[in-house]
């Protein structure tokens, strides 16, 4: 078995406590908001200067000056907030941004991330990953635990150009939840039907494995018996 | 639900602690979060380094804090005014410390500080007697010297508008150092005329977004508001 | 009495040089002067120097000017979305110059020319490939890095309402780019969607106060505003 | 015959030009609004984030909340903006104001202005004067020509410290008005009733007097026959 990215979301959604400040990358991380129960207030934040986002505008109902980072039709919730760019930044490097979650290429054992080279791509863009993974209180990594060729993302050592080093502080991925500790990689849960070797097996880094390491607690609709994410 | 209202300034100035760095908002009156310096006067901390602009009125506000012996050293642009009697007093007898920086650079200094920046070079200083001890460089063809980032432990604000989500809205000439401040203390509280619910204030019209805030108290302004404050500033 | 109408986005343009350093304000299609910029292309202005989060999208607006040739350097945070063929075509022809540099010490680079600072520490990028040949150090045990002003002979933003004396008011997330790019040069010009008598913004709506703003012209929103700006960014 | 304060600042508010955006400083520059004629429309910078400020407040009618940078009730006019204090100093720092009116206590010949730190005052503040003087695109100086005890403020050297070296643009005076150049001090004008050899004797510094240098066009009601002012 293995978690859906919806799964992965959802396991994210479930650790951002109450009255958090969080900026939600593409991708996986986009998924994020919607999995936030109504027992608790989380602020989305939009580096295009937006903080208290919304779902995705309604068909329709779309606001031509209302985007949010990655270009999609949003809206607003009561109590947002309006700003320009450098406010924006301000509030991720002046680490006002409790949780940035992102999405990763790679990640290593002491937290290196790099999520904003791939390789062969030929025309570099960073955007604000790199002020979000340096700037952020807590970076948060979602991602498939592998590459679509099978290959292990967590690594000792990153291959790919750094966005940041020793940032990423928790990896959620189809298959477990992971700390960043300063004794290295904790796996802390791992996927229903998975066990820590068979994670170990998919992750190039160690993994230390604590006696509080349990399976996942999430619904069957987040789960798959089909391969990893890809 | 997130509530970040307290009830009283009391609460509001709990926390301090005998060493404390304090950004206290404000320019003049206008801004200047009066309740809770006096419910600060009443907490006791003391040794306190507070950063405002100025050094407060007579023996009332931020010049009663100073009277009372609780502040230890004062960062400021313009702490001469005739009016600031209990600083220039203490300072004389070298009872307070004084830390004298141009008003834009520590307006700059502390916005550095909440936008997470190590410091900047500006021209403004650079060639007089406030540029002793700094780093100084030539760029682009002009003298500059190099300013830290100011942060504190608390910072303590006053806004017009409020909501439980910590979002301000000022009127007319209160923005003033309290946009910046309150991004730069780890623990910030507004003093607000008006609570009103999320939503309350316009998306466009919030001037400082609630997740630079940890609490907002409502007050009852001062009746003799003005006449108080046309004295002593 | 001072009146900074432009009749048309050609006024707006006519002065632009070949070799021009251009801001070009806008975050996606909020906030962008998208009229001002086709004015630009029709210009002829060739060999520009263009600062714009992204790179435009397909062969219009940015993506067309680039697409003519003009642009001879883009200094950029984004220009890798799958919607700047224009930009990615030249750029690995080795026509386009490009200079990366992450969102936020774009930003930041904009406000410091703005506001005459000389450069500022950021961590952002310390350790990384897009801190090679910057002047580096470690501020309060934090590895940073150096990041200098960015200014230029133009900025062309784009608001909601604009006054004759230059104040503008952004809608919702339109300010972006557009505040900090209306300080920093020489010549700046704002297309708006509503010209308003001096006042029509209250002082606490102005976002941009007119003295930052040498020019406004009124613009009407293309009709397929909301259909064109779908694609393409 | 010599100005009266008032006559001084009309004379500032004669060669402030239609649109020009200003910041006043506390003494007889904030004289100058009130001389600014209906044929013009100058932009009053106040350092606490206002632009567009209008005449004091007439009594009764003060609002708590705004108060100009000499701490006095003041009004604005429509399209006025305000701003906090880093969006202010931006405006000033940035070169954005283009006329900053202050008093002096000493100006030199090659520009460098004291005005800061008046000799045996044990207490010290700089308020805005440096930024001001520093940032603004031409500093203009406002004040008697000679101090309270008859000795020259206009020197080949200050004495005092600096507010900022090399800032000064024109110097407008109870007796003269005197352009700051490369070349050293130019007497553009001098009071009615005064001529150039008056002025340079009231002037440490060596003034030149080119072939344009004429008596001020000022109304007789900001003349005074008493001393010049003090």
């Amino acid at each position: 078995m293995s978690l859906t990215r919806e799964g992965i979301a959802y396991r994210v959604a479930c650790d951002l406590p109450n009255g958090a400040y969080v900026n939600l990358g593409i991708g996986i991380p986009t998924l994020v908001s919607s999995f936030i129960g109504p027992d608790k207030e989380v602020f989305f934040h939009s580096e295009n200067g937006i903080l208290g986002m919304g779902p995705i505008a309604k068909p329709g109902t779309e606001d031509p000056d209302l985007i949010n980072a990655g270009k999609q039709y949003v809206t607003v919730l009561p109590g947002a907030s309006f700003f320009d760019h450098p406010t924006s930044f301000s509030m991720i490097r002046g680490g006002h941004i409790d949780y940035a979650v992102l999405g990763a290429l790679e990640v290593a054992a002491n937290g290196d991330l790099a999520n904003w080279r791939t390789p062969g791509e030929k025309v570099p863009g960073v955007g604000g990953a790199m002020d979000l993974a340096f700037g952020a209180q807590n970076v948060i990594v979602t991602m498939t635990h592998v590459t679509n060729k099978g290959k292990p993302k967590i690594l000792s050592k990153c291959t790919l150009p750094l966005t940041a080093p020793r940032c990423v502080k928790h990896i959620f991925t189809d298959m477990a939840v992971i700390d960043v500790t300063p004794e290295g990689l904790v796996l802390r849960e791992f996927a229903p039907g998975l066990d820590p070797k068979a994670v170990q097996a998919q992750t190039e880094a160690p993994l230390r494995v604590p006696a509080s390491c349990r399976e996942m607690s999430v619904p069957a609709n987040f789960q798959q018996t089909a391969q990893p994410v890809r | 639900m997130v509530d970040k209202t307290l009830k009283t300034c009391e609460e509001a100035v709990a926390g301090v602690f005998d060493g404390a760095t304090i950004l206290l908002g404000g320019f003049g009156d206008p801004g200047l979060p009066g309740q809770i310096l006096e419910a600060l006067r009443s907490q006791g901390a003391k040794n306190l380094t507070i950063v405002h602009n100025g050094a407060g009125g007579g023996t009332h506000s931020l010049g009663g804090l100073i009277h009372d012996g609780k502040v230890k050293k004062l960062i400021a642009s313009f702490p001469s005014n005739p009016g600031n009697q209990s600083f220039q007093e203490r300072y004389l007898k070298g009872e307070v410390e004084l830390e004298l920086v141009p008003q834009g650079t520590l307006a700059e200094r502390i916005r550095a500080a909440g936008a997470g920046l190590g410091g900047f070079f500006t021209p403004t200083g650079a060639g007089t007697d406030l540029a002793a001890g700094k780093e100084s460089r030539t760029i682009d063809g002009r003298d500059m010297i190099f300013e830290k980032p100011l942060r504190a432990d608390f910072a303590f604000v006053r806004a017009h508008k409020g909501d439980r989500l910590g979002n301000l809205n000022y009127r007319m000439a209160m923005r003033n150092f309290n946009v910046p401040m309150a991004t730069a203390a780890k623990f910030v509280v507004a003093e607000v005329d008006e609570l009103v619910p999320p939503g309350g204030i316009g998306p466009e019209d919030v001037h400082t977004p609630g997740i630079f805030v940890d609490h907002v108290v409502q007050v009852v302004r001062h009746p003799e508001y003005l006449k108080i404050t046309t004295e002593g500033r």
